[in-house]
């Protein structure tokens, strides 16, 4: 068997792993100290394996010359573009990092730890095999690699109560929903006789099971919880909340990414065959996650569980295109995908540079009231980001609501976009509570700590991304987004 | 279907040692209650101290590096669990196999590596 | 066997479990046996190597004193601490008890003496043996008393330890072998040596894995110089502390059964088991059974002279020789070891 | 004028004012936003100037393909143009207005208004349906932020109101447009207007905008986010309210809902008749009541828009016409009397009407202005009011003689609480000896008043200068109604024409019928 | 003859009480974390069932990984329960609610 085309195909997942096992060991002998060069290497690597995407995402890539490992995992458009979204996030993650863990934010540590790093970068392999799977072993694998590094992130903060509070919670959630995940894989695997994507998907056809249909429903359960839908979503404040902030900020972006994607791989490549079964769950699902995910939101004081309820709402926007369960949707989700991640990273590099002279951050509304005057420029952008948010044109969100919606009509559910779209009002109530409280409040605390230029250049990124510039991006994105949605229906 | 009947001796021989063992546990406590030297009091029955009655409860914490031991445990007892069938399967799968193996240890000798530095081994 | 019932009429189902019922008595009882002899063997070598005399009061030099002990602590009242947990407390003895027996059901006491001749018996070993730490656990926990506690942490922190080791010092010799089959691993041996020597050992991968695999073996049945489990000036009885009478005793007895079952297997995996020393057919005429004897009570003896001239060690310098010297050696050896077959086409 | 993209230019004006009003200081902001509006205007101008009447139907026309199936397509109708002239007539003189009441953040507020600017002559000029949207939902934040940031004590809870209910109805018509493009294969809104949806699917898509346009004109029961923004908003904040964006909820009935579901829009005019009536009427009389100036001038436009709805819903030419000049002129006029009130607030920084009376006696031009509009307000002949709701009320009677009847009540209540409005500020006792003091306007005040009221008495006394752009556009829209249009309850009885008619004109027989109601009156 | 059925039942058995143990268990986070192995057995126990039954090697490979897994995610359960106690100073289930909204 000849391996050398397949290591061409994982080449920058093997490239990541080296970085990490190589920082691994640097952290081991260089300790904290080295902490800060650390995570520029790590996002040189991950910047270097963006760009090895660049080829494939440029000229498309599905069939069979896909396949790596024997079917194992398939780096086609679609795994391509969550992958060059994953590794941007990361990248972001590891930026915003050092200056949040050596400032008074991170307890009394001040430490930033040599394994954060390497912990992102291991979450990142593990997205990236998430997003590339072809068979449900690879998957589980993928997965775990990035919910175990993901655990440890939430509690690295190690004297802080609410950072292990997180941890734990998160862990635990997170290892109910890969037990779930699993037991419908067993179930899946006894009634159709294979793990790998193709095999299931073959075993899926015509009439359905009661074994067959159990593994269904607890696989999209499992995956649910991944990525945080309702009714699964319990968790997300709470780990949003008590996990450092831009382990958050990392939280919010990259692994909703791996987990949507894989999510929409699993349901048009392996239950492609029983559209019927999952689409109304899935309706019912993304229903709830807006509507739960903006009630939740409202009367939130602290700013991180509000983005987190904000994630849950976005969740169900993402989740409508799935539900369309067409190509259009597919390209849709993906667009709102890369929009959502510009937003929602830009809205957690704006909260980590609201600090005071001391480095304390702040995150709860009372905090913020009157930034508009203390910090223009972060007000300015957290006000884009918010609007945005929101979906108010003629900021980047409103092109992504408008993408899912524009799908889900022509798919004829109108009802269903209706009822969505009316919620997402509900949603831009608490939206606009930030602008409020930064705009037309008093001033009340001084923030007048210094932000690093990195925070800068991420936040004017951002904030230039989902401006009205940003759509100077569109054509370009809906192009990836069309090849990517048109490779995951190759094979269907 | 694997053929099961050959581990039939060893249920055998489990259930035989299991029944044996309780003989052997159950047999004297009847014996000492037949011959009457069953006579328990409180102090016969309190816990073993250095001479007056314990101060704590004797489930107290206990240090963290027994976590660790047992954490690395795990960790290396499953990688010798893919070690096993792989040592009996090189025939078959060759050099591949042999590579393959050796990048998963190699990895697993960083993480050694790494838990060595950082101290998780010492027991200091 | 089963011929021997079926000649007795019954039918084959019938003499089958018959004859595996009488074998596996015969194994239990001779194990039990052994171990009464081992003791009193041990105690002897010690004295020996003190310059006392040893047990020698019961029977003709003293050879029945250990079934003397043992019917003393069978006829004594079995105390069971107020505090403590007593389903379990009573649990663990027989666990362990119950493990130390079990793992003699696939150890081949000569050619085709086997009671259960099934193909991972290696596995079944390691597996069963690691139950072991179970009754430890149980013992120290159900006590509910500051030392057996205590005692059972580090007990079972040790054999752990030492397991990994030994998993990997068992790989290389199943690359070597080919088989988990405990059998096949002694056939395997046979002239190995230069077509001359029965035994493993003598190959310079496996020599030092045979060294680890006898230092871990102490330790894994907490063997002086590793015997911390019950260092008396620290811990009392370690977590035997709270147990009286045959509970007692079977602790004793599991251990010592563990510590032949490690010496057999030093005999089967490394130096022949069954086989004479020698690939010389004039050897063959003894039977297996006794070189398979002779080569365990070797170890045996080597296991009691340790325990008379080595001294203790700390508990730190125990750890560190597991996990900083034996585990990476082992692991270095499994690669070196499948590289070296892999290079001379063992596999091919 | 050939190849310049104006209606751009005319956006790119303002947005490059905007951006430098947020990094310019105070007073540099003033100017430069002054400047930009002037220059804007200069270009509404050029814009109207280079108006063929009688041209096509859709001229200045710009399109470039843009993604998702829609396009950057601008381009203007008689009645888009004299909307676009309304916003940037209005917009140098709100910002004369916040000249000395804003002085907090006063670059930020500058941009926000030159930001709404660009949104309001794009929403009035585009071409595309989604072009449309972002323009018209866009406006929510400048305006959520205007009321938010400088508005008065109640702010939040106004800002609140006017978002959440603005947007709400909004998304719905985003559904029906997406269906809407699903179903006709394009977004351009010249041909979606020449469309015929089934009649089943109007229903629904009538309804979806209806919940946009309802909101944002609006309509009873929905009005009531307009009076809290309308006091809240600082002086210019309710002069672009009530000037225009009040008539993005008219312009989207002309330009969307008759058009586009002529059908549905006959089916819903008893909807929009009963609530219009009872807006006029209810609102009317709420107005009467209020003791805050700035509410009673929100109230009464609630109930002057009722009227423009009524006159878009009688499918025929005088209604719309009607309805449109109401919009032109309630928009001056509207916006003039915010002006009026923001001139005394300025000095006395009150609103409560009890605080003044008398100012005809230390502000006699003030009074003279303030009469003019209140006039105008009402509908006194020769004002620019009286065109429009006599053409409007002329137009509903064809259709339904009871809702005529009732919104004329409209026009005399309105009579009622603008004069007693106006009594109580100018004329009377001067109670309070600090408004007693107060200067009369200044020459920046003269600055931004006059022009107003020029345009007020042009549009009275010469309406045709405006009616002229649109006449060919309201009579394509009216040829696209006629179809579906309801049955009239006006009897009409043709006379026999005599033979020596007064004017000797070929005339409708409808010209005739309201030549005689007003001979009536 | 014990069919495949009886696996599977034994299976459903143990992923329904490791679900409960999780829920229901009020007293010690310790044991929502056996309460997750139990859930993985389960799934190793109809992995093998199937394998065996199907006479396909996949399953068991896939219990192998399985049990990886869980052994890792033992590991980290482990570490981050220890440093929850140790700024708690308790694992008591109940006692997790330092954030509540």
């Amino acid at each position: 068997m000849d391996f050398a085309p397949s290591f061409a195909l994982v080449a920058p997942e093997l490239l990541l792993i080296g970085a990490g096992l190589a920082l691994l060991l640097v952290a081991a002998w260089g300790g904290d100290k080295v902490a800060r060069p650390m995570a520029i290497a790590a996002a040189a690597a991950l910047f270097g394996a963006g760009f090895m995407l660049v080829p494939g995402l440029h000229f498309g890539t599905d069939g069979p010359a896909t396949l790596a490992f024997g079917g194992l995992l398939k780096v086609d458009s679609f795994a391509l573009f969550a992958k060059a979204l994953i590794y941007l996030a990361a990248i972001g993650a590891l930026m915003v990092a050092p200056a949040f863990f050596t400032s008074a934010a991170a307890g009394t540590e001040r430490v930033m730890r040599a394994e954060y790093p390497v912990l992102v970068l291991f979450a990142t392999v593990g997205m990236s095999i998430m997003v590339s799977a072809n068979d449900f072993m690879s998957l589980y694998l993928g997965l775990e690699l990035n919910s175990l590094s993901a655990y440890v992130l939430a509690a690295i903060l190690r004297r802080d109560a609410r950072s292990g509070e997180a941890g734990l919670k998160y862990f635990v959630l997170g290892a109910l929903a890969s037990g779930i995940l699993l037991y419908g894989m067993s179930l899946l695997y006894g009634f159709t006789g294979g793990t790998a994507f193709t095999a299931v998907r073959a075993g899926l056809t015509g009439e359905m099971g009661t074994g067959a249909l159990f593994g269904v429903i607890f696989v999209l359960a499992g995956l649910a919880f991944k990525i945080s839908a309702v009714p699964f979503h319990m968790w997300t404040p709470d780990v949003y909340e008590g996990a450092p902030t831009p382990v958050t900020a990392f939280f919010a972006t990259a692994p909703k990414v791996a987990a949507v994607a894989l999510t929409a791989r699993v349901a048009f490549e392996v239950f492609g065959a029983q559209v019927a079964a999952w689409q109304q769950i899935v309706m019912f699902t993304a229903l709830a996650s807006i509507i739960f995910g903006a009630l939740g939101a409202i009367g939130q004081e602290n700013l991180k569980r509000l983005l987190a309820y904000s994630s849950i709402n976005n969740i169900g926007f993402i989740l409508l295109g799935l539900a369309v369960a067409n190509q259009t949707g597919a390209a849709a989700m993906l667009v709102y995908l890369f929009i959502y991640v510009a937003m929602s990273l830009g809205s957690f590099v704006a909260l980590l540079m609201l600090r005071g002279e001391d480095g304390a951050l702040y995150e709860t509304f009372a905090d913020i009231r009157g930034l508009s005057v203390t910090r223009p420029a972060i007000a300015w952008a957290l006000l884009l980001f918010m609007f945005s948010l929101a979906g108010i044109p003629p900021l980047l969100g409103f092109y992504s609501k408008f993408v899912v919606f524009q799908a889900t009509v022509e798919a004829g559910l109108i009802a269903f976009g209706a009822i969505a779209i009316a919620a997402s009002v509900i949603g831009a109530f608490y939206y606009i509570k930030f602008v409020k409280v930064m705009f037309f409040d008093e001033p009340a605390g001084v923030v007048t700590g210094k932000s690093e230029t990195g925070h800068w250049a991420l936040l004017g990124l951002t904030a230039l991304i989902i401006s009205p510039i940003g759509y100077l991006l569109t054509p370009s994105l809906t192009d990836l987004a069309d090849k990517a949605a048109a490779s995951l229906f190759l094979a269907v | 279907m694997i053929d099961l009947s050959q581990y039939l001796p060893i249920l055998l021989f489990i259930l035989i040692a299991f029944g044996l063992s309780i003989l052997f546990v159950v047999a004297p406590m009847a014996v000492s209650r037949l011959t009457g030297v069953h006579n328990p009091d409180a102090e016969k029955l309190s816990e073993y101290e250095c001479g007056f009655p314990a101060f704590e409860d004797a489930r107290s914490q206990f240090d963290v590096r027994f976590y660790l031991v047992a954490i690395s445990f795990i960790i290396f007892d499953l990688e010798a669990a893919f070690l096993f069938p792989w040592a009996v399967s090189l025939n078959e799968t060759g050099w591949i196999g042999w590579g393959g193996m050796m990048v998963f240890l190699f990895i697993l000798a960083v993480g050694l590596a790494y838990e060595w530095k950082k101290g998780a081994l010492d027991w200091e | 066997m089963t011929a021997f019932f079926q000649s007795l009429g019954l039918p084959y189902e019938w003499a089958w479990t018959v004859a595996t019922v009488v074998a596996i008595v015969v194994v239990s009882l001779l194990v039990m046996f052994s171990v009464a002899m081992v003791i009193y063997v041990d105690r002897k070598v010690l004295g020996a190597i003190m310059l006392r005399r040893g047990p020698n009061v019961v029977g003709p030099f003293g050879l029945l004193q250990s079934f003397a002990d043992g019917l003393k602590v069978f006829l004594q009242e079995t105390i069971i601490p107020s505090a403590a947990n007593k389903g379990i407390f009573l649990l663990a003895p027989i666990i362990t008890f119950t493990v130390a027996l079990a793992a003699w059901a696939v150890i081949p006491f000569w050619d085709g003496g086997v009671i259960a001749d099934i193909n991972v018996g290696l596995l079944y070993i390691l597996a069963i043996s690691s139950m072991g730490v179970y009754g430890v656990v149980m013992s120290g926990w159900a006590s509910n008393s500051k030392y057996p506690f205590f005692s059972a942490m580090r007990a079972s922190a040790q054999m752990i330890s030492y397991e990994v080791s030994i998993g990997f010092v068992l790989v290389c010799v199943v690359l070597f072998a080919g088989t988990f089959n405990l059998s096949g691993i002694v056939n395997a041996q046979q002239g190995f040596g230069l077509g001359l020597i029965n035994a493993y050992a003598v190959h310079p991968l496996l020599f030092p894995m045979w060294v680890v695999f006898f230092i871990s073996a102490l330790a894994e049945t907490a063997r002086a110089p590793f015997d911390l489990t019950e260092a008396e000036s620290e811990l009392v009885a370690g977590y035997q502390t709270e147990y009286s009478s045959m509970s007692f005793a079977l602790f004793w007895l599991g251990e010592y059964a563990n510590i032949l079952l490690m010496c057999s297997l030093n005999t089967l995996l490394f130096w022949g088991g069954w086989l004479p020393p020698l690939d010389i057919p004039v050897l063959y005429a003894v039977p297996g059974i006794v070189w398979f004897l002779v080569k365990t009570f070797i170890f045996f003896f080597m296991f009691s002279w340790i325990w008379a001239t080595v001294p203790r060690y700390r508990y730190d310098q125990l750890m560190r020789l597991g996990w900083k010297v034996f585990l990476p050696m082992s692991l270095l050896f499994v690669a070196a070891t499948s590289g070296y077959l892999m290079a001379i086409g063992h596999f091919a | 004028m050939e190849g310049l993209p104006i209606l751009t230019v005319m956006m790119l004006v303002p947005l490059a004012g905007a951006l430098a009003c947020l990094f310019a200081g105070a007073n540099a902001a003033r100017w430069i936003a002054l400047g930009a509006t002037l220059v804007t205007f200069g270009f509404g101008i050029v814009l109207w100037s280079n108006y063929q009447i009688g041209g096509p139907q859709w001229q200045f026309t710009e399109k470039a393909d843009l993604f998702a199936g829609f396009s950057y397509a601008l381009g203007i109708d008689g009645i888009a143009l004299l909307l676009i002239m309304l916003s940037v007539f209005l917009m140098p003189i709100c910002i004369l207005a916040s000249w000395d009441a804003i002085q907090k953040r006063v670059g930020e507020y500058m941009a926000a208004f030159l930001f709404m600017e660009v949104l309001m002559i794009g929403t009035f000029a585009a071409q595309d349906l989604f072009l449309f949207y972002v323009f018209f939902e866009a406006g929510l934040i400048p305006m959520y932020l205007i009321i938010g940031v400088w508005g008065g004590d109640n702010r939040i809870y106004a800002s609140y109101k006017f978002f959440l209910y603005t947007l709400l109805g909004s998304v719905l018509m985003l559904i029906a447009m997406f269906w809407m493009v699903a179903e006709a294969g394009t977004s351009d809104i010249p041909t979606l207007m020449q469309y015929n949806f089934p009649a089943e699917a109007q229903t629904w898509l009538w309804l979806a905008f209806f919940a946009s346009f309802a909101v944002k004109v609006p309509m009873w029961p929905l009005h009531t986010w307009l009076p809290d923004a309308h006091v809240q908003a600082p002086t210019a904040g309710s002069v672009i309210l009530a000037g225009v964006l009040l008539k993005l909820g008219g312009y989207g009935f002309i330009r969307f809902s008759l058009p586009m579901f002529p059908d549905a829009s006959a089916d819903f005019a008893w909807l929009v008749f009963i609530l219009s009536m009872i807006a006029v009427v209810y609102t009317s009389l709420v107005a009467l009541v209020q003791a805050d100036m700035k509410k009673l001038i929100a109230y009464s436009s609630v109930a002057h828009m009722a009227i423009v709805t009524v006159g878009l819903f009688a499918f025929n030419v005088q209604g719309l016409e009607g309805a449109m000049i109401i919009m032109l002129s309630h928009g001056l006029v509207s916006g003039a009397l915010f002006l009026c009130v923001g001139v005394i607030y300025d000095r006395l920084h009150t609103r409560e009407i009890a605080r003044y009376g008398g100012l005809a006696i230390n502000m006699p031009y003030y009074a003279l202005f303030f009469l003019l509009f209140t006039m105008a307000s009402i509908g006194l002949p020769g004002t620019s009011g009286f065109v429009g709701e006599f053409l409007s009320l002329a137009g509903i009677y064809q259709t339904s003689s009871l809702v005529a009847l009732v919104s004329t009540t409209g026009i005399i209540l309105g009579a009622a609480y603008m004069l007693y409005l106006y009594r109580r500020v100018a004329f009377g006792g001067q109670t309070n000896e600090d408004a007693a003091a107060m200067g009369d306007i200044t020459a920046r005040e003269w600055v931004m008043m006059a022009p107003i009221a020029a345009v007020v008495l042009w549009m009275g006394v010469y309406p045709e200068s405006f009616l002229a752009p649109m006449r060919a556009d309201i009579a394509v829209l009216d040829a696209r109604l006629a179809a579906a249009a309801p049955a009239s309850d006006a009897q009409l009885a043709p006379g026999t024409p005599r033979a020596e008619a007064a004017n000797a004109l070929p005339q409708h027989e409808n010209t005739d019928h309201a030549g005689a109601k007003e001979g009536a009156h | 003859m014990i069919g495949i059925e009886h696996y599977l039942t034994v299976g459903a058995i143990l992923f329904v009480l490791g679900v409960l143990g999780i829920f229901l268990n009020r007293k010690n986070v310790i044991v929502i974390l056996m309460a997750v192995e139990l859930i993985l057995l389960s799934v190793n126990l109809n992995l093998v069932a199937f394998s065996a039954f199907m006479q396909d090697l996949v399953g068991q490979i896939f219990a192998m990984l399985v049990l990886t897994v869980a052994a890792a995610e033992a590991a980290i359960g482990l570490a981050i329960l220890v440093i929850y106690f140790r700024g708690r100073g308790t694992i008591a289930v109940d006692d997790i609610n330092r954030m509540k909204g």
